[in-house]
């Protein structure tokens, strides 16, 4: 009886008692979730456009705002550190492609899969062999992000919107826009959506493949930049961000490995339940530190019922 | 439908044909809207050659599918050996002796040829284990009798000298082959051939066809076989069911399903 | 750039270690972690480590005339990895600085059958200050008990009954170091009755602790102690800052002291406290030799602005403590080339006076502190540091944990260790 | 010449399917035997035996299991550490409560354990295929880790949250815990290893091998040929789950001597598969050949600087082994992907037609 009531009755008891926290919780979940959907975004894209599941995603976010951060220690301006860092994920883009991806054109998937997990631990390597392994600053007021926050006061409570995350939610709106712009408006763009759907079809267009590929991956690059920037203002940059890049894992499972739309409903359904479980379920009644695996076992439970994941087509096995 | 006794028919070349072994009660099938099969009943009798045919997109596949357990029609019954049959996962179906080839390749690509066609044989394998972890008693005994099955079924097909080869090593033709091997190994009572000639030079559409007959001959293995081409079914098959959009539009002897106008219509691509 | 003249600096020094390692000298592996998510709190406390027994190679010729070998050994706060250090580094080793409250408890059963000494200083098992229990375990000068008892003082302003009614959080890294002080914190809650809060961070959420916070903004707790390391410190500091936590009302313990940390904040963590046993003297004499022998020449692998960090100057200090015991064990058993076991004793005989530590130039530095054969701790206790927006300033006098308490803990701790580990040999022979 | 098979021939399908049809590969097989059983014992030192030789056995066991599910049953899993710790916490609680137990049968037993919880996590796999099932074992991985953490009783209430192997005895030697010697330990993994990789063969060269390599190669067809998909994936996982505890146990028993439970963690995990894959996947000798490359890489970065005189800070050889680690993932599977195992195949077989190529 005791066990039934912290499970269903009590949390909604604490969520009506405290309104201004409950909206807080939401809003902490949202901001998280923009993150995982953003990293999902880049998965998604290189996933549709090259059916490869590039594990590799979260360690680009470090390695974007970790050459970010390094170059503006070297005492490069912060804009122009930005253009230099675009143009080394654009250089990372064209040396993946070259090195690792064209000669494994036709493996498995499963192939294609590990040699990722290869680059992943090289660029770790290599990102910490360059720039240290020291958490460093984000370079956030040199960007010109603003580090102030807005308090508001709903139901008599308070509410705490920090103005880089404020930022990151609209930088990432736009970034979202651009890229649904970029892919619908642009014949670039209408080759790489045609890719994920037939070869043939989008080397009809004209641009090559190899072009293709290095776009997206630089595509990728571009949000694992922006990602980069609004969680290392967040959390400060080091490799131990990587842990978050296992979050976009789930949502890939929930959203399907194919779909924008499930990278980002997924995304902020991941960062907003997890926030809601952790603070409602997890803590007064687990120990805490279920956000490590709440996603992950709501995902598996989730598939369980729709295996094409919450926006994947219903697959029709064949023979 | 043919007007043929319960008991069986005798074939021109003189084959007795037995009771009905199979039998389709007003299949439909459907995909979300797409109607795939369209109430189609039809029997397959013991130790004949049953040839279901037509057109890309008839559904013939779909009918095979259906046979096989894979897809569960909406509506319609399926009779097996004088009682209903049960919607049943395919590996029992497969356990209830039929078996069957794939119209694109299906064959175990890691696997040599001969561990290939040994699968087949699983059906058959009931070793625990433990027994076959420790590689002694039944598992031991087992695995040289089903060998033992298997080496016919090479020798039968011819094929002793790529045993060992990895079938992801061998060209079309002899994986289709290997691919009748695995199905033969079963020893099915029902033995489904989807397409067994598609992609094949005339040279070894002569040699399968050669295969089927012996055998129907040599086992009395019942087979029912999906063609695209009418011609070399025509020669194989003593009852033949023709399929267009999801419909059955003959059933019958070659000689009958040649001279149906439906069918004629159907092939010549008359439009609807 | 400067990353490569690091680099460069690295293996310059490492060819000269390299070549030492043929000469006959005193072998004290560091097992240091430079990377991994906890490189940036312990790269400041290996360079401060390894810059003074440069210092003393350099100005000394090393301890009793005998150069020192410093040895570093890539853990990467990896246990696995530490405990490969370990075993390739205890060969020629006279100690093992294992640096990680995970690897000494898992090197510390087999240093009993390898009879090598482990110096944790303030860190590893609290309990290891029992010396007959753990004859080869060192932790002076405070261990993590004393550290919390301090705290507690503090908030209690000595009294502890003061703290009855109140509620206080217990923000810990989950990992055996963050949960090494909780027995003491239960117990010490249920004698004085405040309620205790543990509020676990994942290893994985080191850098994301909304929900941490979140939950302390519910609770809202009288004070939170942090038991934090590595990247938690600064993610925890933002945190409470976003939060409006009260800083005055927020103590880290003395790894959750880390100048870096608080700089990502600034002004607004103004109030911020950390227990310390030690504190950084930017005028200390032991500085000008450092900054003359090692880092002007070049030797140095730490940046000019982190040498009068907390963590740096702390660094020196553990490696002073190491000297001490090294020289403490040359002048008893008269030799210069001492062996694991001498060093032992040494390490149980330091006797670190304010004279002494006049005589290093280090006044200030560390309290002083003495250990014995049964107390391998030596319960230096140590000061309050307060961030004030730019830098830690000392910002209490002299603390001292509740020797009593932590005694009457200590000995059933040890006790218990050694019958889950038995056998385990114990040391009959300690007089108090 | 070495490999020269003219003249040897088989008369009854059992000779056939014996391990070794060719005498040189037994021939071969018996040194390399005798190494592992005799030479390196003799010479080893402390160092080696704990830092090259029980870990290289320790995690082929590990990659052996998980090459079981997928390198021949085709279940990409990610969770190979948090199955190892199940292991390892079972074998803990069994010897903390039975402290008579003998430990032969408490680390066989112990695989029984994540076995279960193998099939447990496995069940999914029917409906959830590929990258997605990958995905879903992270949920095991996450989850069983946190589980770890939380439930005290695990690691017996201790303040750390860690496990101390105790001293254990087996016919008045000691075998775990700080007094056992390294070589009775080195033995002791040596026989569990060595039991596990026969059965280990004899499972996957005979029916339930096919089972797998079907379900692996093609599930549909599988299940249309008589393969019971359910059952065939779940034996891989309670196979490969129960290979995978036992190693678990010893990688904790036998050589760690304690653990936290971050020890089993993502970088575990990923260790074993990166072993499973440089290896082979498919293949049971890959695992040793990939566990030897894996572990001796770091050992071999550190002293191959050293020897030449070339400087290098400890550090800098960390971020070089992670991104050597890295490169060779990427380079095997360029050249070939399947792994070393397939490797030595090919230079075998060269060997074989030697001198005739044609």
């Amino acid at each position: 009886m005791e066990l039934l009531n912290q499970l269903f009755v009590n949390p909604f008891v604490d969520m009506v008692a405290a309104p201004d926290f409950l909206l807080q919780v939401l809003w902490e979940g949202l901001v998280s979730g923009v993150l995982y959907a953003l990293i999902a975004l880049g998965f998604v894209l290189i996933f549709r456009s090259s059916r490869i599941f590039n594990f590799a995603q979260g360690i680009m976010v470090v390695f974007a705002a970790l050459t970010l951060v390094g170059l503006y220690a070297m005492g490069i301006p912060a804009w122009i550190s930005v253009v230099l860092t675009l143009g080394v994920m654009l250089m990372l883009a064209v040396t993946i492609e070259r090195v690792v991806l064209r000669p494994l054109v036709g493996q498995p998937d499963i192939i294609l899969f590990m040699a990722t997990i290869g680059i992943t631990l090289f660029l770790i390597g290599f990102g910490e062999l360059i720039f240290g392994g020291e958490n460093k600053q984000m370079i956030t007021s040199e960007l010109g992000i603003p580090t102030g926050a807005f308090e508001l006061n709903p139901f008599g409570g308070f509410l705490l919107l920090e103005q880089k995350d404020i930022t990151a939610v609209i930088g990432a709106v736009s970034l979202v826009i651009g890229l649904l712009l970029f892919l619908n408006k642009t014949r670039m763009g209408r080759a790489v959506r045609a890719l994920g759907d037939d070869h043939q079809a989008a080397l009809s267009v004209g641009i090559s493949l190899r072009t293709i590929w290095v776009l997206v991956w630089f595509i990728a690059g571009v949000i694992a930049l922006v990602t980069g920037v609004v969680w290392g203002a967040r959390a400060g940059v080091s490799f131990a961000l990587e842990v978050i890049a296992y979050k976009a894992l789930p949502v890939l499972m929930l959203g399907g490995l194919e779909s924008i739309t499930g990278a980002i409903i997924g995304g902020l359904a991941i960062g907003i339940l997890e926030k809601l479980f952790e603070i409602y379920w997890g803590q007064p009644i687990m120990g805490g530190n279920t956000e490590t695996w709440f996603a992950f076992v709501l995902a598996l439970i989730v598939l369980l019922f729709r295996p094409q994941g919450l926006f994947g087509e219903k697959i029709i096995e064949r023979v | 439908m043919n007007d043929m006794s319960q008991d069986g028919y005798v074939t021109e070349d003189g084959r007795q044909i037995g009771g009905v072994m199979m039998e389709m009660k007003n299949i439909t099938l459907k995909f979300g809207g797409v109607v795939a099969i369209e109430d189609i009943s039809f029997d397959i009798r013991e130790g004949e050659i049953r040839a279901i045919i037509g057109p890309n997109g008839a559904g013939k596949s779909s009918m095979l599918n259906v046979i096989s357990g894979f897809y569960h029609p909406q509506e319609g019954e399926v009779w097996f050996h004088g009682t209903e049959r049960p919607a049943m996962k395919p590996y029992e179906v497969a356990r209830q002796g039929v078996a069957r080839t794939f119209q694109n390749i299906a064959l175990f690509e890691g696997m040599t040829v001969l561990d290939n066609v040994m699968t087949g044989r699983l059906t058959h394998m009931k070793s625990g284990l433990l027994s076959q972890a420790i590689w002694w008693g039944k598992a031991l005994q087992e695995e040289v009798k089903n060998r033992e099955v298997v080496e016919k079924v090479i020798d039968f097909l011819e094929i002793q000298s790529i045993r060992k080869t990895p079938v992801g090593r061998l060209p079309y033709g002899l994986k289709k082959r290997v691919e009748l091997a695995r199905a033969l190994a079963a020893e099915p009572k029902l033995l489904l051939l989807d397409e067994p000639m598609a992609g094949m030079n005339v040279e070894e559409k002569e040699d399968m066809s050669r295969f089927i007959l012996d055998v129907n001959d040599e086992f009395g293995t019942t087979i029912a076989l999906i063609e695209h081409d009418m011609g070399v079914v025509m020669d194989l098959s003593d009852r033949v069911v023709v399929m267009d959009y999801g419909k059955k539009i003959g059933d019958g002897t070659p000689d009958e399903v040649r001279n149906n106008q439906d069918v004629i219509d159907a092939y010549l691509g008359v439009a609807h | 750039m400067k990353k490569l003249t690091n680099l460069a600096v690295a293996s310059a020094i490492a060819v000269v270690t390299a070549g030492a390692a043929m000469a006959e000298g005193l072998n004290v592996p560091n097992l240091t972690y430079r990377t991994g998510p906890f490189a940036a709190t312990g790269i400041p406390l290996m360079n401060g480590q390894r810059d003074y027994m440069a210092m003393l190679n350099a100005r000394d010729g090393g301890i009793g005339g005998v150069p020192i070998e410093f040895n570093e050994c890539e853990t990467g706060y990896s246990t696995e990895k530490g405990v490969e250090c370990y075993e390739a580094t205890k060969g020629a080793a006279i100690v093992t600085q294992p640096w990680s409250t995970g690897i000494t408890l898992q090197v510390l059963p087999k240093t009993n059958v390898d009879q090598i000494p482990i110096l944790a200083p303030g860190y590893g098992f609290s309990p290891m200050a029992d010396g007959r229990v753990f004859q080869w375990a060192f932790n002076m000068p405070s261990s993590y008990w004393d550290g919390a008892s301090m705290i507690l003082n503090e908030l209690g302003g000595g009294d502890l009954s003061s703290l009855s009614g109140k509620k206080i959080a217990l923000l810990h890294l989950d990992h055996p170091y963050g949960k090494e002080p909780i027995p003491f914190f239960e117990a010490m809650a249920e004698a004085n009755g405040f309620e205790f809060l543990p509020i676990p961070v994942g290893l994985k959420e080191m850098q994301n602790q909304s929900a941490q916070w979140l939950q302390i903004r519910r609770e809202r707790p009288d004070y939170v102690i942090m038991w934090g390391w590595g990247a938690m410190n600064a993610g925890a500091i933002s945190e409470a800052v976003k939060t409006r936590y009260p800083m005055d009302q927020f103590i880290g313990v003395w790894w959750s002291g880390h100048d870096a940390d608080l700089a990502t904040v600034g002004e607004a963590g103004t109030g911020y406290r950390s227990i310390s046993w030690s504190a950084p003297q930017p005028d200390a004499p032991v500085m000008a030799d450092i900054r003359k022998l090692v880092f002007d020449a070049g030797d140095s692998l730490a940046a000019e602005d982190e040498l009068n960090s907390v963590f740096y100057q702390r660094g020196l200090v553990i490696s002073m403590i190491l000297a001490e015991g090294i020289k403490t064990a040359q002048e008893n058993f008269d030799a210069a080339e001492i062996d694991a076991s001498q060093l032992r004793w040494g390490l149980e005989n330091i006797n670190l006076t304010d004279e002494r530590l006049a005589e290093l130039g280090m006044t200030g530095m560390v309290p002083p502190f003495a250990t014995s054969c049964a107390n391998h701790t030596g319960h230096s206790g140590g000061w309050m540091l307060q961030w004030d927006g730019a830098q830690f300033v000392p910002a209490s006098g002299h603390l001292m944990p509740d020797s009593e308490t932590i005694a009457s803990l200590e000995g059933p701790a040890a006790a218990e260790y050694a019958e889950a580990n038995a056998p385990w040999p114990v040391n009959e022979d300690c007089e108090g | 010449m070495l490999f020269r098979t003219a003249g040897q021939f088989k008369t009854s399908y059992l000779k056939d399917q014996t391990l070794f049809p060719v005498r040189q590969d037994a021939i071969l097989l018996g040194i390399i035997l005798a190494f592992a059983w005799v030479i390196f014992p003799l010479t080893a030192s402390e160092f080696t035996f704990q830092t090259l030789l029980i870990p290289v056995l320790v995690y082929s066991l590990a990659a052996l299991g998980l090459n079981i599910l997928t390198g021949y049953a085709g279940q990409l899993s990610l969770g190979t550490g948090a199955f190892m710790g199940v292991g390892a916490y079972a074998c803990y609680k069994m010897i903390t409560i039975f402290p008579e137990m003998n430990l032969l049968v408490a680390v066989l037993m112990s695989g029984l354990f994540s076995a279960f919880i193998g099939v447990l996590f496995g069940l999914p796999s029917l409906r959830i295929k590929g990258f997605y099932l990958a995905i879903a074992t992270l949920a095991a991985q996450f989850f069983l880790v946190w589980l770890f953490e939380k439930w005290a009783w695990l690691y017996n209430y201790n303040a750390s949250g860690a496990i101390q192997v105790p001293h254990v005895e087996m016919l008045g030697t000691p075998v775990a815990g700080p007094q056992a010697a390294s070589m009775t330990q080195y033995y002791f993994v040596l026989v569990v290893v060595t039991l596990m990789t026969i059965l280990a063969i004899n499972l996957t060269r005979g029916t339930q091998g096919r089972i797998w390599k079907a379900t692996r190669d093609m599930d549909i067809a599988a299940e249309l040929i008589g393969i019971n998909l359910l059952k065939s994936k779940l034996t891989a996982f309670a196979v490969s789950s129960y290979i995978v505890g036992v190693s678990g146990a010893l990688f904790v028993f036998l050589w760690r001597g304690a653990a936290e439970p971050n020890l089993f963690d993502i970088p575990i995990s990923f260790r074993i598969l990166f072993i499973a894959i440089i290896g082979g996947l498919g293949s049971i000798m890959g695992n040793y050949m990939g566990a030897i490359l894996i572990v001796a890489l770091p050992v071999v970065l550190k002293t191959l600087p050293e020897t030449f005189g070339i400087p290098i800070s400890s550090a800098t050889v960390e971020h070089l082994n992670v991104m050597v680690v890295g490169a060779l993932i990427v380079f095997f599977l360029i050249i070939e992907p399947h792994g070393l195992a397939r490797l030595w195949t090919l230079i075998r077989e060269k060997f074989i037609i030697w001198p005739f190529p044609h």
